[in-house]
């Protein structure tokens, strides 16, 4: 029984406090597991740690392992790994891109050998979601030590499946036979092939070639679901959707201006043009899926009261602009869209598709806010954390602007970065909701961004097969998958 | 063959390139078939092998009749292609034109001879190998085993021609059709090619079908005669017959026309070609002043370069140290083989090749360097005729904008002066205005030489070099053209520089020949003296070889000489030998020193 | 012969030089900065310059070529700035993939060019020439990508008789290289009939058959052995098309080859990569060439023995 | 040549002569036909098109084709006919402009570099070779990643790669013209070199460019397709037919309808394109009768 996974783009290389893409973290949580980790639906679910106990500052958090587990290599789990694991991302030599997970680590003591305590320089609320972040994988440190930096291209994990083989398009795992959970893996393999053409992908799942894909366009759900062999498979996601407005700049500096703006977008029919109808209105700067997320309403339609806005702005013709975005199809067509409902409240916008590298030089190389190009962007986020925070922090923090993070948006606002770090500054999810609840009203009313929608996630499957989800970041769980 | 027609195309382009034709080809007789361009003779020859199909050509009516070896009678009007095919080889066989051309470039000689013999008489290859190599030595070409192996590339004019004619005769065929098979070649080696072919003829007894315009090879080889025009037979006589008592006007006209050798031997001045119902010609005494053209030890050397790095390998010394002089009014002939140099020396003096050596003084002033000035006086004082009027106008230009250019480009007139010159011009060379409008695909050769000759007009030269001008017209056109010429002469007192290798024509228009061999002049003095008293061995030999119109001297008994040309491509350093000509008679130079192997 | 070689050889070197310098400026002129992209978003500053000085990005841009060239001249070409792997280990696996599909299409391209534009040179004029080389030229007129989907559409989902991608065994070649040939062998056969027509009239032809060589003799051994002269420099040329449309055609049947790889990297600005595969690319294209030209010494006697 | 009319005088221009044997080419005067009626109808889009381009209609979206909607409607209601009407504008500009750019500057180079020979000729051929060696369409994602996405680039882009292709062939002809008899006729009368050029070279080497430019103006137009469909093309809403097929291709199976008629309007184009390109060949190959 083999499984064969056909996915949207390539897997540059498999080590995962390196790994900056969603789909990697996919592969690599078929051989790797953390501390914690996420369900299916994002919620947080012990892995290779029984539970966890932190003070009241959330500066110590201490870690109880399992004792059943060892490596692909036979190297046992424990508490010694776990701080080997850790003081690697952590070590600034090793250029790892996800060492702000551990940051905040000050240093790791290793209780015994079954219990490892957390010390950190700053209180950290959402640590916990940063030690099921894939970022935090737990390697086996007799492979990290014989390979060096090669371990990206030879992965060893606790994970139900081994590693293979790998190239950037196609990774083949096998079962682990002994694996710590009982009764899995149900399937002997699993291949994750890089497809990148919809047509081809989708072709790859009508002919058998692969028994899931991830994602399904949404376009072609229609035809996937007229084939009786076939699952569509559909799910929220914490993928949202926004354009982002330069509010430094003129015209955009005038929250009359950005009201209007998400006035003149008609979500309903952004969605069905733009995701055949397979994707929600975004009622909050975060998705619904995310922690602390607190529904903030919806900018309604109403392109007169755009107009009247614009007027009162000082724009009674509107003005022209230059929308930036990515050049798949799908934000083509997104931005064609934008560019058709400006055009109905007199916004003339020049859709310009960018190229990643030109899009990241443009956008997160600016050093100064004044030097920012930008004056819309169509963009996306999915908070990998799971967290408000890291849905927050990054995109709307006045701290955040590049190069430091992505806060592209320029966006600043006393109040609103008040409560951003309030709700870093507790583990207690009682005091973080009340604070992120505050943000987001703040951010709301603020409307930096003209707010379209969150993705539905889209997977096409194989009747014969169960047991694969697709979580809402867009990371794919195999763990549990099973062919009849 | 009886009745013959062809037809070209159809609907309104539909064109009879023959009509009514009858023809008689006995075994081991030679019939000559004559005409000028386009009369038909090519397709003649095509519709009896039929090859005219793929020519896009069919046979419209009449028949073939054709005894094979087996004693049949065969039309080969109505033959399926696939008999056609068994019986070109070994029944019928045909010699081309195009000794260059007719060679398949991308195979062995003895692959080519050897696949008709495997063909037609079910042979095995190596004895089909051997039997090209007997076929080889039999057209008489030196070390035929080692030629078998060569590419057609790798053979000079001569040899392909002799490789064709041994292909065709590789099965013995009853009837051999040569369709000009000596056009290509110069008078030394057309002699070895048609003493050949007469004695391989009598030797197998075949009837042979011989297509020329050359009245010359005709009195040399043929039998009987079949004067074509426009696709019909006017005349058809022995040989004698038609050179003796030509009875079609045509006919006539045709044999007139025809350059004789000596028949200006008691003469000392040139003389125009008779014309009919002209005033018969007078010599013309044109030659005056001091040397308007002076060349001294002009060297000309091209380099051959091999290997990776370009190598310099040796030097073709196509020109070495030639010498002499042109005065206003004066024709100097320069004759000589194929790749002797004439032309060489020719484009040297307008530097359309760079010369090593030697000085050129124009009119007193020395042109060997160029600068602004000399460059402008060498190109205005000197103009170049070359050999074919097709080639050499513009085909995407009108004739009258040609004819401008030299004085657009010396700015000699402007306005709407040009076009009056250039009319005028037109006029000159016997066109009218109207001809300028013209573009050069709309005039026949002999206008088109003419537009030529009044181009070089245009820029009042002192001096034109005609290179081979006059070889590629028809005779009768060649003769006008030739008198054209001289009339010129006569009324700017031009001199020219005419370079050619037909031996006639220089007897016709020449002051003085210079005689060229492997780049050097052998022989440079009047006209009279020597053609008639040629002194240099390599004269003597290149006068024997001009066929001469009278049946009844043909054959003037001498060996055939199958010696090719040695070769002037020589090693770096090995400087040919030179030494100053020895005058024999009044202003008659010939040179005393070994020039090649040969003399 | 041997020099001839030895000469192009020569040539080819200087080529791939300015090739490299092209590509090493090129690659730096694109907006982007792969340090930044490598660091990843989480990246700070301090980072991003860490990995900048580890990609070898500092220093002006000449000093970088000069160790850039002498790196590759020892064969070291660098480590792929995305996966961190050596960028040999990056192409070499993606390598033959990509060369084997654009042999196998330039195989069946050729074959098919010739022999249908050897037949409708034959029939030149009549219905065989005219449905040949409207079918032909069609070939080259289908966006490529287009055509690759619709014969996945066909084959593969409707009929299932070949698999959508991958490279796994012979059926997995067939769509590939057929929607990357299509084009060369259009345009291969409308080249073979021009030529074979011209040579067809030719005296040597009539030479041919006037020796009573039979009508299949004339065409294979007199003619077409003439118009492959032409033709073979044509397929050289042909061959550089072949390698830029592998990126597409990589794309729609997700081949492992070289072509993806190089669309990925130049989003990622990956320079050595991108570096790497161009100078990769130009080096099979001018080896290509060079073969090409070899061959067209065999079939072309005069250019051998000179 | 072998066999030489003299004395048969045929009153034809050059250019007649050339329309003569050209219009008995059926297949590319309907080809010659069909692009000029492309081109009329991109001209006249203003008054033909029966709906505008880019207005969107989104309750109409993916409506199959019908009587008001000939080619159906695209993802934004908007008349696919209507679209490609006006495509073509942008597409037939974006195959002839590019490609006559790059013949342009292809052609002077070829020109200088086979007129002037030596170490000029050696280096503008060198130049050729590295443009040749990269492929035509990294080339062009290069250009198109220096210089942005859109229309114009790709127009660049496709010219840079058009270059090399046309200096070689321009410069074979001039070599071979060069060596011509009325060139050195020319030159021997004392012509400069830029009449010479002007006059006696170039128009030489029309007929070969002019044939070759049809043919390249087909494949370019694909090439725009291919730099859309790795999504470096056209701008939105910009019509351009391999957008349109590009953007159109992940509804295939669901409205294909997207895809099949910018396909049909690219193909038809090319193909008419490459007919007339080889009937422009014909035409002019007087060996070919
Ligand atoms: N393939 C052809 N298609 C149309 N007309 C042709 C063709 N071949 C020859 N002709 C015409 O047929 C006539 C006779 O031509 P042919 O070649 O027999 O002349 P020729 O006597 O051999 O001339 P030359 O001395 O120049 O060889 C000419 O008017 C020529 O234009
Ligand atoms: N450009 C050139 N490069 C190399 N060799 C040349 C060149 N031009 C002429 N030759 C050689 O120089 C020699 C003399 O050639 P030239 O053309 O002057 O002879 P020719 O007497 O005019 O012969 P023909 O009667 O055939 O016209 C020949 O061997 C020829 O091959
Ligand atoms: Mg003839
Ligand atoms: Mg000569």
């Amino acid at each position: 029984k083999d499984l064969v996974i056909g996915v949207d783009s390539n897997m540059p290389h498999l080590d995962p406090a390196n790994t900056n893409d969603t789909l990697s973290q996919s592969v690599e949580r078929t051989m790797y597991q953390g501390l914690f980790g996420f369900d299916k639906d994002m919620k947080l679910i012990p892995a290779l740690a029984e539970k966890v106990d932190s003070d009241e500052t959330a500066t110590e958090f201490t870690f109880h392992l399992r004792h059943d587990v060892t490596f692909h290599d036979g190297t046992p789990f424990n508490a010694e790994a776990v701080k080997v694991n850790l003081e690697r991302v952590m070590n600034p030599e090793n250029h790892l891109s996800r060492r702000s997970l551990v940051s905040m680590v000050s240093h790791v003591d290793v209780v015994d050998p079954y219990t490892v305590k957390f010390v950190l320089s700053q209180p950290f609320g959402a640590f916990v979601n940063n030690m099921a972040h894939p970022g935090t994988f737990m390697i086996s440190p007799k492979a990290l030590a014989q390979y060096g930096k090669d371990i990206a291209t030879h992965p060893v994990g606790t994970g139900p499946f081994k590693f293979v083989s790998f190239a950037t398009d196609t990774v083949k795992t096998t079962k682990y036979e002994s694996y710590w959970k009982p009764g899995l893996p149900k399937v002997d393999s699993v291949t994750f092939k890089s497809v990148p053409e919809n047509g081809s992908r989708f072709a790859m799942l009508q002919t058998g070639e692969a028994q899931f894909i991830a994602p399904l366009p949404a376009e072609l759900v229609k035809a996937a679901q007229g084939i009786p062999t076939l699952n569509v498979v559909i799910s929220p996601s914490i993928i949202a959707r926004y354009v982002a407005l330069n509010n430094m700049r003129k015209p955009f500096d005038d929250v009359r201006v950005r009201e209007a703006l998400n006035y003149a977008v008609d979500k309903n029919a952004f969605i069905k043009i733009v995701f055949s109808g397979y994707a929600e209105p975004l009622d909050a700067p975060i998705p619904p899926k995310l922690a602390f997320y607190s529904k903030q309403g919806e900018w309604p339609y109403d392109p007169a009261k755009a107009k009247a806005l614009l007027a009162e702005a000082g724009y009674p013709d509107g003005f022209s602009a230059e929308l930036w975005g990515a050049t798949s199809t799908l934000a083509k067509r997104a931005m064609e869209f934008l560019q058709q409902q400006f055009a109905a409240v007199g916004v003339k916008i020049t859709v310009s598709p960018l190229e990643a590298g030109v899009s990241t030089a443009k956008l997160w190389n600016v050093q100064k806010p004044e030097d920012a190009t930008m004056q819309m962007d169509f963009t996306a986020w999915s908070s990998s954390t799971g967290d408000a925070d890291w849905g927050l922090r990054p995109l709307l923090d006045s701290k955040s602007f590049p190069p430091n993070l992505f806060n592209i948006a320029y966006f600043h606002s006393a109040e609103a970065d008040k409560a951003i770090e309030a709700g870093l500054g507790s583990a207690d999810p009682a005091k973080r909701a009340v604070a992120y609840a505050e943000a987001q009203k703040i951010i709301w009313k603020d409307a930096p961004w003209v707010f379209l929608s969150v993705d539905q996630l889209i997977a096409g499957e194989s009747k014969r097969l169960s047991g694969v989800y697709y979580m809402p970041d867009g990371g794919i769980l195999t763990e549990e998958a099973a062919l009849n | 063959m009886r009745g013959l027609s062809v037809e070209f195309g159809s609907g309104v382009e539909r064109v009879t390139a023959v009509r009514g034709l009858d023809l008689d080809v006995r075994a081991g007789e030679t019939v000559a078939i004559v005409g000028e361009s386009g009369s038909g003779k090519s397709v003649t020859s095509l519709a009896i092998t039929r090859l005219i199909e793929h020519a896009g050509g069919k046979i419209a009516s009449g028949r073939i009749g054709f005894t094979g070896r087996d004693g049949r009678v065969r039309d080969l009007a109505t033959e399926t292609p696939e008999s056609m095919r068994r019986l070109r080889g070994p029944e019928l066989a045909m010699v081309f034109q195009e000794p260059m051309t007719s060679l398949n470039p991308v195979l062995r000689i003895g692959e080519q001879i050897a696949e008709a013999v495997m063909l037609h008489q079910g042979v095995g290859h190596a004895e089909a190998m051997a039997e090209a190599r007997r076929m080889l030595e039999r057209v008489r070409i030196p070390e035929a085993q080692r030629q078998l192996t060569r590419y057609p590339f790798q053979l000079s004019g001569g040899m392909r021609q002799r490789v064709m004619i041994a292909m065709a005769l590789s099965c013995r065929p009853r009837l051999l059709i040569a369709d000009e098979p000596t056009t290509a070649l110069d008078v030394t080696v057309q002699a070895q090619v048609l003493r050949l072919m007469a004695s391989l003829q009598r030797e197998l007894g075949m009837g042979l079908m011989f297509i020329t315009h050359d009245m010359g090879v005709v009195a040399e080889i043929a039998d009987r005669v079949v004067v074509m025009r426009n696709g019909e037979k006017v005349e058809e006589g022995t040989a004698e017959r038609i050179f003796d008592a030509p009875e079609h006007p045509y006919t006539r006209a045709l044999l007139a026309a025809v350059p004789a050798l000596g028949s200006l031997a008691t003469e000392r001045l040139p003389v125009p070609f008779e014309v009919p119902d002209g005033p018969s010609p007078k010599p013309q005494d044109t030659v005056r002043g001091s040397p308007v053209l002076e060349v001294r030890d002009l060297v000309t050397r091209f380099d051959v370069r091999r290997g990776i790095f370009g190598r310099l390998a040796g030097r073709i010394h196509a020109v070495e140290h030639v010498s002499f002089d042109l005065r206003p009014g004066e024709t100097l002939a320069m004759v000589g083989e194929s790749g002797c140099g004439k032309s060489t020396t020719g484009r040297s003096i307008i530097r359309l090749e760079q010369p090593q050596d030697g000085t050129i003084r124009l009119a007193g002033r020395n042109v060997t360097q160029l600068d602004g000035p000399t460059e402008k006086l060498l190109h205005r004082t000197i103009q170049y005729v070359f050999q074919d009027p097709f080639a050499s106008l513009d085909p995407r230009l009108t004739v009258g904008f040609s004819i401008a250019e030299p004085i657009r480009t010396h700015r000699l007139l402007a306005g709407a002066a040009v076009e009056q010159q250039v009319h005028a011009l037109l006029e000159q060379v016997g066109l009218t205005a109207q001809h300028a409008q013209r573009y050069p695909h709309e005039l026949s050769g002999g206008q088109r030489q003419r537009v030529c000759i009044a181009r070089a007009l245009a820029s009042e030269p002192r001096v034109i070099i005609a290179d081979e001008a006059v070889a590629a017209l028809d005779v009768s056109i060649r003769a006008q053209v030739v008198n054209l010429m001289m009339d010129l002469q006569s009324r700017f007192g031009v001199a020219y520089l005419f370079i050619t290798h037909d031996m006639a024509v220089v007897e016709r228009i020449a002051h003085r020949v210079a005689v060229m061999y492997l780049g050097q002049i052998v022989e440079i003095g009047p006209r009279q003296s020597v053609m008639e008293d040629p002194r240099h061995p390599y004269t003597r030999r290149l006068l024997a070889a001009v066929p001469v119109p009278d049946p009844r001297r043909r054959w003037r008994e001498q060996e055939v000489d199958d010696s090719e040309v040695p070769s002037p491509l020589r090693a770096i350093g090995d400087l040919p030998n030179i030494e100053p000509l020895v005058e024999v008679g009044p202003d008659h130079f010939v040179a005393r020193h070994r020039v090649g192997g040969l003399y | 012969m041997l020099a001839f070689i030895l000469r192009r050889l020569a040539g080819t070197v200087l080529v791939l030089l300015t090739v490299s310098v092209f590509v090493f400026g090129f690659v730096r002129l694109l907006p982007g900065d792969p340090a930044r992209l490598v660091a990843g978003p989480d990246a700070t500053a301090e980072d991003v310059a860490a990995v900048r000085a580890d990609l070898g990005l500092e220093g002006p841009v000449w000093r970088q070529y000069v160790r850039y060239i002498g790196q590759t001249l020892r064969g070291d070409l660098g480590r792929s700035a995305k996966t961190r792997q050596p960028v040999i280990a990056e192409i070499g696996a993606r390598f033959m993939p990509t060369l084997w599909l654009t042999l196998v299409a330039m195989g069946w391209s050729t074959l098919f060019g010739l022999a249908v534009g050897v037949l409708s040179g034959v029939k030149r004029g009549r219905w065989e020439d005219q449905t040949a080389m409207v079918l032909a030229v069609s070939g080259v007129s289908f966006p490529s990508f287009w055509l690759g989907l619709l014969l996945i559409d066909l084959f593969s989902v409707r009929l299932g008789w070949l698999p959508t991608g991958g490279d796994d065994d012979w059926r997995s070649f067939v769509l590939p290289s057929i929607t990357l040939g299509a084009g060369v062998a259009a345009v291969l056969a409308r080249f073979t009939r021009s030529a074979f027509v011209e040579v067809a009239g030719e005296d040597y032809v009539r030479t041919a058959r006037a020796k009573g060589v039979p009508e299949r003799g004339v065409i294979w051994k007199h003619a077409l052995r003439n118009a492959l002269i032409p033709v073979v420099t044509m397929i050289g040329l042909e061959f550089g098309f072949l390698l830029g449309g592998s990126i597409v055609v990589e794309t729609v049947f997700s081949w492992p080859g070289l072509g993806r790889l190089l669309v990925d990297s130049v989003s990622f600005r990956d320079y050595p990569v991108i570096q790497a595969e161009i100078l990769l690319f130009s080096t099979e294209f001018v080896l290509i060439n060079l073969v090409v030209d070899v061959l067209y010494a065999v079939v072309n006697p005069e250019i051998r023995l000179r | 040549m072998s066999e030489m009319a003299i004395g048969t005088v045929r009153i034809r221009s050059p250019l007649g002569e050339f329309w003569r044997r050209f219009t008995r080419r059926r297949v590319a005067l309907f080809a010659g036909m069909v692009i000029l009626f492309l081109i009329l109808a991109a001209i006249l889009a203003p008054w033909i098109a029966p709906y505008d381009a880019t207005t969107p209609d989104y309750a109409n979206v993916l409506s199959g084709p019908s009587f008001t909607h000939l080619a159906g409607t695209d993802v934004f209601g908007r008349d696919i006919f209507s679209r490609i009407i006006w495509g073509g504008r942008v597409s037939l500009t974006v195959g002839f402009v590019s490609v006559a750019l790059g013949c342009i500057a292809g052609m002077v180079l070829g020109l200088v570099s086979g007129f002037a020979g030596g170490f000029l000729d050696s280096l503008i051929m060198r130049f050729c070779d590295v443009l040749l060696a990269f492929p035509g369409i990294l080339l062009a994602i290069a250009v198109v990643a220096v210089l942005g996405p859109g229309i114009s680039n790709v127009v660049y882009a496709i010219a840079v790669f058009s270059m090399p292709v046309f200096a070689r062939l321009v410069r074979g002809s001039t070599l071979a013209l060069k060596q011509t008899v009325y060139v050195q006729a020319a030159r021997s009368i004392g012509v400069r070199k830029l009449p010479l050029i002007l006059y006696h070279i170039l128009p030489g080497t029309l007929p070969g460019v002019i044939v070759y430019l049809s043919l390249r103006i087909g494949t370019s137009i694909l090439t725009a397709a291919a730099l859309s469909f790795i999504g470096l093309g056209a701008q939105p809403p910009s019509p351009e037919w391999g957008a349109m097929l590009s953007d159109g291709r992940s509804y295939l199976g669901v409205a294909d309808h997207l895809t099949v008629f910018p396909g049909i309007a690219i193909f038809v184009t090319v193909l008419a394109f490459n007919l007339l390109g080889d009937g422009l060949r014909d035409a002019l190959d007087q060996k070919l009768r």
